[in-house]
């Protein structure tokens, strides 16, 4: 119904994207192009409130987002929350535990990835910050599509949910700067065989079919890693989905955890700063 | 209603005796035979002893029209009919059409859901068996070929 | 390992209503390993049982069908609090499981 | 343009020329058509814009060579190359043209 009603206006989203194009904006720094990023997709989609695009697809599929709310009556990935706890609680050979690691409360820590890290002078994400904490405890660190290791994420998510994005990025550290323009680059790179960047689909052809499947905003993308597919039967994280897209337009996916993927996380939830973490979620 | 009738006469009797099981006395064998079966119509005979059902409108099948994912299908079906002694599930062209069956014992309300794995698009029909016979319900779910994911 | 089963109930009146998932595979059989190219045997459960304080409420036969971590909700009559609700499944390998709740 | 210049083209060419030969002589076909496309993936694959299947096509053109297929090896070989070319040059043009995608100012 959403969707119908954008349809019945074909042209305005175009005229605001124009008008996006030619506003005399400052130079694109990280809040500019946030901005415009979410102006971009509520000019597409007039009827969807900035919040509701944390539901991803599901907040401009209405057919598909009704069989999503009934999944989401007893969804899978309750298993995976289960197995999280009992990791985060059980602890280390040592005696330590994971949060002796992280300095916030553990509702507070979702939120708090990815950040840049000014002493490792690199993007950290949540997933890397968990395997650090391993590695300080004399563990062994864990593969970073080990279920044990989403599963914990997931905990994480669930407990974080309601908290907003906020990823922050000091005007005084340029390595930060660096690190958000090479995931904003390889964002809108076009790569692989088929010749798509990520914004092809994401931006350019949002809500638009590629086959069966409707092509989510990127807006609201980072909330609700990770998630239970059921096309797999299994949990996944956000660069693993990554991974899939990038094995779609036929280019060879890059190591999970790459600079290449931490950047490109690092953008992404940039741009849905403000949205409210509701992960794990469930999908197709 | 004519078939109904017939089906009333046959099977009335044993199906009044069927429906009206105590709790304690379910049988709880698995029908290998009735799911094993590769077309629909000889699923139903093995499960219900007959093809012939009535179709009727005091049965809710709730799926989608176009499912999001065949892996994961949402079904619920639920009933106004009376003294219901079971509810099966079929998907026609499924390799294995029979799906599911319940068996609700006395007490137990004519009111369920699962999740259903569908290979293609296909009719799902609801069967509801109850003292008066077997009446049932069927909808198309189309399955389609997903692209990435979205 | 904890709740294989995970199992939600509500009361309204004298009629619970029972939500479960179940963590299992569900192969079809038909299915084929992406690694190996060999085909996964069938394995699923084949009945679930649900019985409240000792009497059957449910009896629910599964084919391969039904979606991986199963899930199922039913409705019963006659329910009360402190009652005792048993959920439990075999599959076509003979293994098992089964879970208690208190409605 | 200049005389020195084209005076010495005949010595490079020669030099080289030798040096094809040698290697030729050490490597069959296959060996150094492999090691040609090879780089160039190698190439791809630092720039951040490897394509999916160039690696495999690469690996089973080895395995043909092994089992004697020259010819089908060479043609896998072929395509590899044109893939890892193409590749590079995507990553040559992402270089700037990414800009014009950007949403925003």
């Amino acid at each position: 119904m959403m969707l119908g009603r954008e349809s019945r206006r074909p042209g305005s989203w175009i005229v605001a994207l124009a008008m996006l194009m030619l506003s005399p904006a400052a130079t694109g720094g990280p809040e500019e192009d946030r901005v415009a990023f979410a102006q971009y997709y509520q000019s597409r989609f007039p009827a969807v409130t900035f919040e509701e695009f944390a539901n991803g697809i599901y907040a401009i599929d209405a057919d598909a987002r009704a069989q999503w709310l009934e999944i989401e009556e007893f969804p899978p990935y309750e298993f995976a929350i289960e197995n999280g706890e009992a990791l985060w609680s059980k602890p280390f050979k040592n005696g330590n535990s994971y949060a002796s690691c992280f300095e916030s409360a553990v509702p507070d820590i979702r939120a708090a990835y990815p950040r840049f890290d000014v002493s490792k002078a690199e993007v950290v994400t949540l997933e890397v910050a968990l395997n650090d904490c391993r590695v300080t405890h004399a563990e062994t660190p864990m593969a970073y599509d080990a279920s044990d290791m989403i599963d914990l994420t997931a905990y994480l998510a669930h407990a974080a949910r309601g908290k907003k994005i906020d990823v922050r990025i000091p005007g005084d550290q340029t390595n930060a700067l660096a690190a958000y323009e090479e995931g904003k680059r390889f964002y809108y790179s076009k790569r692989g065989q088929l010749n798509f960047a990520c914004a092809d689909c994401h931006v350019t052809s949002v809500g638009l079919r590629v086959r069966a499947d409707r092509l989510s905003a990127s807006l609201g993308h980072p909330t609700h890693f990770p998630v239970y597919r059921s096309k797999l039967g299994a949990m996944i994280s956000l660069q693993q989905r990554f991974a899939g897209c990038i094995r779609d337009v036929r280019a060879k996916p890059f190591e999970l955890q790459s600079p290449e993927y931490r950047n490109l996380e690092f953008f992404l939830a940039y741009m849905s700063n403000g949205l409210t973490i509701n992960g794990p979620g469930a999908r197709k | 209603m004519q078939t109904g009738r017939r089906l009333l006469l046959q099977g009335g009797l044993v199906l009044a005796a069927l429906a009206a099981l105590p709790r304690t006395l379910l049988a709880a064998v698995w029908p290998e035979k009735a799911f094993s079966q590769t077309a629909a119509r000889q699923a139903m005979t093995e499960l219900l002893g007959t093809t012939d059902t009535v179709s009727s409108d005091r049965i809710m099948l709730k799926v989608p029209q176009i499912a999001e994912n065949g892996a994961v299908v949402p079904v619920t079906v639920s009933t106004t009919l009376d003294n219901v002694a079971s509810i099966s599930i079929f998907v026609e062209n499924n390799p294995r059409p029979l799906a599911a069956s319940f068996e609700l014992p006395t007490g137990t309300l004519p009111e369920i859901s699962s999740r259903l794995k569908m290979g293609e698009t296909s009719n799902v029909m609801a069967v509801v068996r109850t003292d008066t016979g077997l009446f049932s319900v069927s909808k198309e779910v189309k399955v389609t070929i997903g692209g990435c994911g979205g | 390992m904890a709740g294989k089963i995970k199992v939600k109930t509500k009361l309204v009146g004298n009629v619970a209503e029972v939500k479960c998932l179940m963590l299992h595979p569900m192969e079809t059989g038909t299915r084929k390993d992406p690694d190996t190219g060999e085909v996964v045997p069938a394995h699923h459960i084949t009945q679930l049982t649900s019985t409240n304080n000792g009497e059957t409420v449910m009896v629910a036969n599964f084919s391969t069908a039904v979606s991986q971590n199963p899930y199922f909700s039913f409705k019963f009559q006659g329910a009360k609090a402190g009652d005792t609700l048993k959920i439990s499944w075999v599959d076509n390998r003979g293994k098992s499981d089964e879970v208690e709740t208190t409605l | 343009m200049a005389p020195a210049h084209e005076s010495k083209r005949p010595a490079i060419l020669c030099i080289l020329l030798v040096a094809a030969l040698v290697f030729a002589a050490c490597t069959s076909d296959v060996e150094r058509q492999y090691e040609a496309a090879e780089q160039l993936r190698r190439a791809a694959a630092e720039a951040g814009f490897e394509w999916l299947e160039t690696e495999a096509l690469l690996n089973e053109a080895l395995q043909l060579e092994e089992q004697g297929n020259s010819e089908g090896a060479i043609a896998l070989i072929e395509k590899a190359r044109l893939q890892a070319e193409r590749a590079l040059q995507q990553s040559e043009n992402e270089a700037k043209s990414w800009r014009t995608r950007v949403v925003g100012p």
